[in-house]
């Protein structure tokens, strides 16, 4: 049976200092907020967040920003939090900007045990600049690496008492995915059901992809 | 004039395509479109996305890529984000519409970054421009100073080397054929004299 | 609204002589019975069909081949069938084995519109042999290219009528990524319902894939 | 003799392992572990195999890697060929139990090829020794014709570059660890100098 805690006894058992995690969420949907809010809670700090975005100007993520705890922010799109263009300028975060569909495939790459992948996307832009290109059958594609993570945190709407994870509407995101690219991950869900509650034709994120659970407290 | 080019885009999408809407004047598409015949495909795991809900209907877990409220149509599908980006990248979806600062004499878009600004989002951009079968980009014809957005080298940073397909402006319409820019139509009350005067790049006529 | 057809009517309008047939299943789970009897019945020749194996002797692809119709086969597991090694000999048949795992991630590769991808899989291996390998942060990987077809013939359990699918147990198999591989995918259903009648969050082929539809008239 | 191996390997699998079984006596295995405990996966597309199916609880559209008829554990989840092996190759599936023909003294595994005949099936093999954790071989000691199959250097062709970490036959179970086979537990009533005339690779003791 899957360990269930709360939000944080998990962030205890999971995070360190200068771990690299990947936190849920398009915006604040399918974010992890009874974790973040944990997160912002502990005393952990020199973070690699890879996130799609860092939140709003003070919160989820955008806390974590502010209280000095995010060294690093890999995304796609940070530009509706201001905090982080500040944090940037003064020298206290660095973003590595992904595109969206990359930073996906290159997780799924992580879990799917991949070396690398060729992508067309970005090709001849800047943000393919230092990047290995290559003409395959007659096209220009960018070599991108595996996205690895020591944690994820992600959200979901049941999980089963092993671990089986079901998402709810839009808040699946990069939920699922997470799940596939991090040592250890950790899954805030609305509800546990018992084992054999969920159709196994519906589960998406099968329990071997889970270590922890929590219930959320925090709702949109 | 966003209203008229929405409209005018709305009109290239074919029956039963997948269309992905971009954020700005591409999200005003979607009120143009008949939900039931085109089907509206969100980046962040939407198929089939409907109007945005009325009373009653709001879940606040369900947006699309504008982080908007919405709901979905009959027969829609909820994916994850490495599906979602699958299904784009593999030309899946049969059109994106797209805004853009600047296009090419051959179509090639910049709609990401601005020289000497911090840049610090991309999202999905580059990732439809690399998969869509049939790229639309609608966009005011020239900048809010009156400079022309069409023009004949780029100077904001490219965001592909896959050029657009159909450029819509409250102006014209062009289609990018061999290469090149063609004029497909002219919008009522505009003459082609002032259409090549507020365009810094050379389209055909025919 | 998706066209549906007899499977003779269907086999007609997508496979061409030459044509490169995506088919799935795995022995004769999942396997689309009702649309191979109709490509036996049919003149359609010279093709390559990807699929995990070729039947059993004169059932399914296993008669496709005894009708002489395959001229190339790409798959994990031909050792059921002792007709294709007979084939192989008498020069008829030209056979490309593939790691199963391999090929399911070249499909997925096509259809997400990758150039293709590293895999740690046969890495050293006969079957790396005349493939590119890579050492990538100290391991040793095999390029693989995406493996795309002309049509997939693909089976599953229910689909609407805008052609969602849901499929049936272990009979998913191939079916969902072949599905996303080839320019034109047929689907044998056993049943067509109403559209609205599946639930958006268990829909595992959205319809975007989804070019025919079939009722199944063969089952196991 | 096969029971005995796989109830000898099945002692080797830690509760709450996702376990993946092939095709001989790995199969065995599966009597001897609890699979309320133990999950089992099995690469065609199931998390949770259960015991074969009882009288009226058959269904032919539900089987395992070996193509046999299974039922499923409360809990159990079904995903298509793609995911099943990105699970496998990303390093979520614990342990695989895998029949060989040859193993050389560094636990390099030959279990696909026969050199001088036509090889027409690779299977997930060779995805399962590139991607799960703990790879278990199991294996009747020598060849029916008394050969030894753990041998210096392989006369068939490997399987994968990463070797074994168990070897289980009916005379002992080895691990592998720096590269050397090392005698875990020698089968009750086998003299450790009837194992070294059985086996034609080095192996140390400790």
């Amino acid at each position: 049976m899957m360990k269930v805690l709360s939000a944080e006894e998990a962030v205890a058992e999971v995070v360190f200092d200068g771990a690299t995690l990947m936190v849920g969420g398009f915006g604040l949907v399918g974010k992890p907020l009874t974790l973040v809010r944990a997160l912002n809670a502990s005393a952990f700090k020199d973070l690699t967040v890879i996130s799609n975005n860092l939140g709003e100007p003070g919160k989820g993520l955008g806390e974590t920003l502010r209280l000095g705890k995010v060294r690093r922010a890999i995304g796609s799109y940070f530009t509706t939090n201001p905090d982080v263009g500040a944090a940037v300028l003064a020298g206290k975060l660095e973003v590595t900007l992904i595109p969206q569909g990359t930073m996906a495939e290159a997780m799924r790459a992580a879990g799917a045990g991949l070396g690398g992948f060729y992508t067309p996307t970005a090709a001849g832009t800047r943000l393919a600049e230092g990047k290995e290109t290559r003409v395959l059958r007659g096209r220009e594609y960018v070599l991108e690496e595996p996205l690895h993570a020591d944690v994820a945190l992600i959200r979901a709407h049941r999980a089963d008492k092993l671990g089986n994870l079901v998402y709810w509407k839009s808040a699946r995101n990069f939920n699922p995915v997470m799940a596939t690219a991090a040592k250890t991950v950790v899954a805030e869900v609305d509800e546990i059901v018992e084992v054999g509650a969920l159709d196994p034709e519906i589960i998406v994120t099968p329990h071997l992809y889970v270590d922890r659970l929590v219930i959320a407290k925090e709702r949109l | 004039m966003k209203e008229l080019i929405a409209r005018r885009a709305a009109r290239l999408l074919q029956p039963g395509w997948v269309v992905n809407l971009g954020i700005g004047i591409p999200t005003l598409v979607a009120k143009y479109v008949d939900e039931g015949v085109v089907f509206l495909h969100s980046e962040n795991g939407v198929l089939g996305v409907g109007p945005p809900p009325g009373p009653g209907e709001l879940d606040v877990n369900l947006i699309d890529a504008g982080k908007r409220p919405i709901t979905v149509r009959p027969g829609a599908a909820y994916f994850d984000s490495a599906q979602s980006f699958a299904m784009i990248r593999g030309g899946h979806v049969n059109a994106a519409v797209l805004g853009a600062l600047q296009v090419d004499g051959q179509g090639i878009i910049a709609n990401w970054a601005i020289p000497g600004e911090l840049v610090l989002g991309v999202g999905g951009a580059m990732d439809l421009l690399s998969g869509v079968r049939t790229v639309i980009v609608v966009m005011s014809h020239t900048t809010r100073e009156g400079e022309p957005k069409i023009v004949s080298q780029l100077t904001l940073p490219k965001s592909s080397l896959r050029p657009a397909d159909y450029l819509v402006t409250e102006l014209a319409t062009f289609r990018v054929r061999d290469g090149g820019l063609v004029l497909d139509e002219l919008v009522e009350g505009v003459s082609i004299d002032e259409l090549k005067a507020r365009t810094a790049a050379p389209f055909s006529t025919a």
